[in-house]
């Protein structure tokens, strides 16, 4: 069973429609699957709703595929750093659904994993409970959200092997395992493949049973804002 | 006369306890990390760490090592990574034993107001609603006025609600306010603010 | 004549196909594994394992390294291990392709009675309602009959469901039955057992 | 903060009492909390409700709890290989909920993640659904399972640094995590405590926040079906 593809745009070749449902990881810029998104923007598939923490800068990750007006719908928690998705939004051309960022993070764990629904505390009393099913448990209120489960996941990792076991680095694993999660089908992009057996199987971060496609490749990984300290002399 | 941005963050800081795990929002809160001295904290970044250092030195900043202000920074010996549903997982579950957050509005019954302004441009509530609805304590640290001078401490929030009755406790420039049954009870004042000015600059109820 | 349970793991391995990640029930299921081919399938041990091996050499066993009937196994270069909360999560998740498991009586629609005899000691269903409910493909492997000779591919289960309208294809020691509307269709008869046999060893409903 | 105490005994000092209800990792024997459970048994902690996938063996793992008459009630998904336990059983001494393996895992993960109510599909139209809410999500009926929070939760693993961070090994993990989260305390015991940084942060199994006390210790990790093959001459 080949996983490996020789480029993004073979990775998506045949997954990708009009009016899908994608699940991106990343937070930020850090972690996201820079090469995969290029590769959406290049094969042009429009109406896109995409559940990702975030929606890039205007030129780079999620960004560019606003640029090319390929987005229709975002499900995020946080899309500041981003002039033409406040244009967009503003003027009507893009819906936006809010989501507490780690109610979105367990609705693409909770869809990966058959739970259709589960109640949380969070956003109770707010505007994230409008619509929702209240149901109080030991005295407490809680809401109910559903899982999610998206047509595709696009992921990136650090280091995979060619059974798709993917393992990821520091920050950048974020958003990632669960998106990948809950695709029907996820496709990875990684910095390197490295030979099967060279991955010690207790520290894989993601088995390969959530990854269908992977690809290698060149990452920019942009700084989005980068702060320092001085070395001071001792 | 009242307390500047460091030493709301200093007061903040005597809310921390050894062995606490931490949640420090944007703004005056991460100054907070200044001043905990001796005390063993383990800050928390949402996206997915627990053990947050400092930033790193200039030319050693990581692209894959960034704090959920997007900052980039660095580990500790102690530090552990995991994705963003296990980071909320924590966090709902109660696991982090408090949050330090700045405020918008606070209400006298802990109701918050933090993430968004209607007519303005709306960012996003990121991850500060799961924080105040899952955090062991929420501490609201703010100016106790806003620039106009008006009240920031409630009776009831105007702004749409990041949490309801969630907050613990609330540090002002002026002072130290606890949640109570019927409204909020004054801890201390701030060095030369007198209890008549704190009431004075306090739309809420205050009990006791 | 009829299949052996060497012929019946033989023909349930037909089944799998490339690329497939499978869950193998305990008994005749376990044999499968030994006919699966050139075929790339990966084995799921649901205590947390992806990529199950073969039994170790004598003094190579490992307490750590265990499979859901609690045997010692051994890894290959494309396992990954897990909790049991996300072994769990893939297959409630339709993760796994294909369960294949034994079973002491199946209904015409599916349903699935494999974990409990009432008045007999009941030791728990252990990971089975999980993975019927939650697999891609439910495959039964069984006799077509008990000791008594009575069928047991039923119009309606007697004992205590494992899973409802759960099972996709029967495979017996007379051949091969889905479950389609209306009741099941006979796929094909083992060598040397004929369509008649095979109908009059069944009590449920045969269509087509 | 210290974490590590010196023997099982001083790990549980002050957090034992009757009737109490405790989670615990392990599978059948493996990574099981065998020096947390022998220390409870000298202690004499009567009544308690526990959470495990299985109860151990006659002399060993949970086993050893039943003989003392020490449990009250077991929450499991399998029970055999344990006569006492059936005898106790069956006389009525001891109550028994069974759980669906699955559902067991995902009622600690929930219950440790804040989400005291999720929906699965398993055990819909089975005994296992009497009682439960049923809903139907997208024309599929699923129940409603609670999270689980105890009072304490014990845990075994591979390796551990002195601020918690937890290092599994193999199908030693289990439900060791999940049952770690759901614990409103958790005692690890542990194979070897590193020193702090020696563990990569990017492969700890279980962060040090869910481990409030750990002990290191010997031990016999016995193997409850020794199956092998023969090494065939080439």
């Amino acid at each position: 069973m080949k996983k490996v593809y020789a480029t993004a745009g073979e990775a998506l070749d045949g997954l990708l429609h009009d009016g899908m449902f994608i699940a991106a990881g990343g937070f930020g810029l850090c972690g996201i699957p820079e090469l995969l998104i290029a590769a959406i923007r290049d094969a042009g598939t429009k109406d896109l709703t995409i559940a990702s923490n975030n929606c890039g800068v205007d030129d780079f990750g999620l960004g560019i595929l606003l640029k090319t007006r390929q987005i229709k719908k975002m499900i995020s928690s946080y899309v500041g750093e981003n002039a033409e998705f406040m244009r967009q939004y503003l003027s009507g051309e893009l819906e936006l659904e809010f989501n507490p960022q780690g109610t979105l993070a367990e609705r693409m764990r909770a869809g990966g994993c058959g739970i259709p629904g589960f109640y949380t505390k969070t956003g109770v009393g707010t505007v994230i409970a409008e619509g929702k099913e209240v149901k109080s448990f030991d005295g407490q209120d809680y809401i109910l959200e559903r899982g999610i489960v998206a047509d595709l996941s696009i992921v990136k990792a650090w280091k995979a092997d060619d059974t798709g076991n993917l393992v990821f680095r520091k920050t950048a694993r974020n958003f990632n395992p669960p998106a990948a999660m809950c695709g029907r089908v996820c496709v990875a992009e990684v910095e390197e493949i490295v030979p099967r057996g060279s991955l010690d199987p207790d520290l894989i971060h993601l088995p390969g049973i959530y990854v269908h496609r992977i690809v290698q490749g060149q990452h920019e990984k942009r700084i989005e804002q980068r702060t320092v300290r001085k070395r001071e002399d001792a | 006369m009242a307390w500047d941005r460091n030493q709301m963050a200093a007061r903040a800081a005597q809310e921390l306890e050894d062995g606490m795990y931490v949640n420090l929002g944007i703004g005056i809160p991460t100054l907070v990390a200044n001043y905990v001295g001796d005390k063993d904290i383990t800050l928390q970044s949402e996206n997915g760490m627990l053990g947050m250092g400092p930033f790193p030195f200039e030319g050693e900043e990581d692209p894959d090592l960034i704090n959920a202000g997007k900052q980039t920074i660095t580990e500790l010996d102690r530090t552990a990574y995991f994705d963003s549903a296990t980071s909320f997982g924590m966090i709902r579950g109660g696991k982090i034993a408090a949050a330090i957050l700045g405020a918008m509005e606070v209400a006298e019954n802990g109701d918050l107001a933090n993430w968004m302004i209607p007519g303005k441009l709306v960012k996003g509530m990121g991850g500060a609603m799961d924080l105040v609805a899952g955090v062991g304590r929420v501490i609201v640290v703010m100016d106790h006025t806003n620039k106009a001078g008006e009240s920031k401490v409630l009776r009831e929030c105007t702004l749409p609600l990041t949490g309801k009755s969630v907050v613990d406790r609330i540090i002002t420039n002026l002072g130290v306010l606890d949640v109570v049954p019927g409204g909020l009870k004054i801890v201390e004042c701030a060095e030369g603010v007198t209890e008549e000015e704190l009431r004075a600059a306090t739309e809420a109820t205050i009990v006791g």
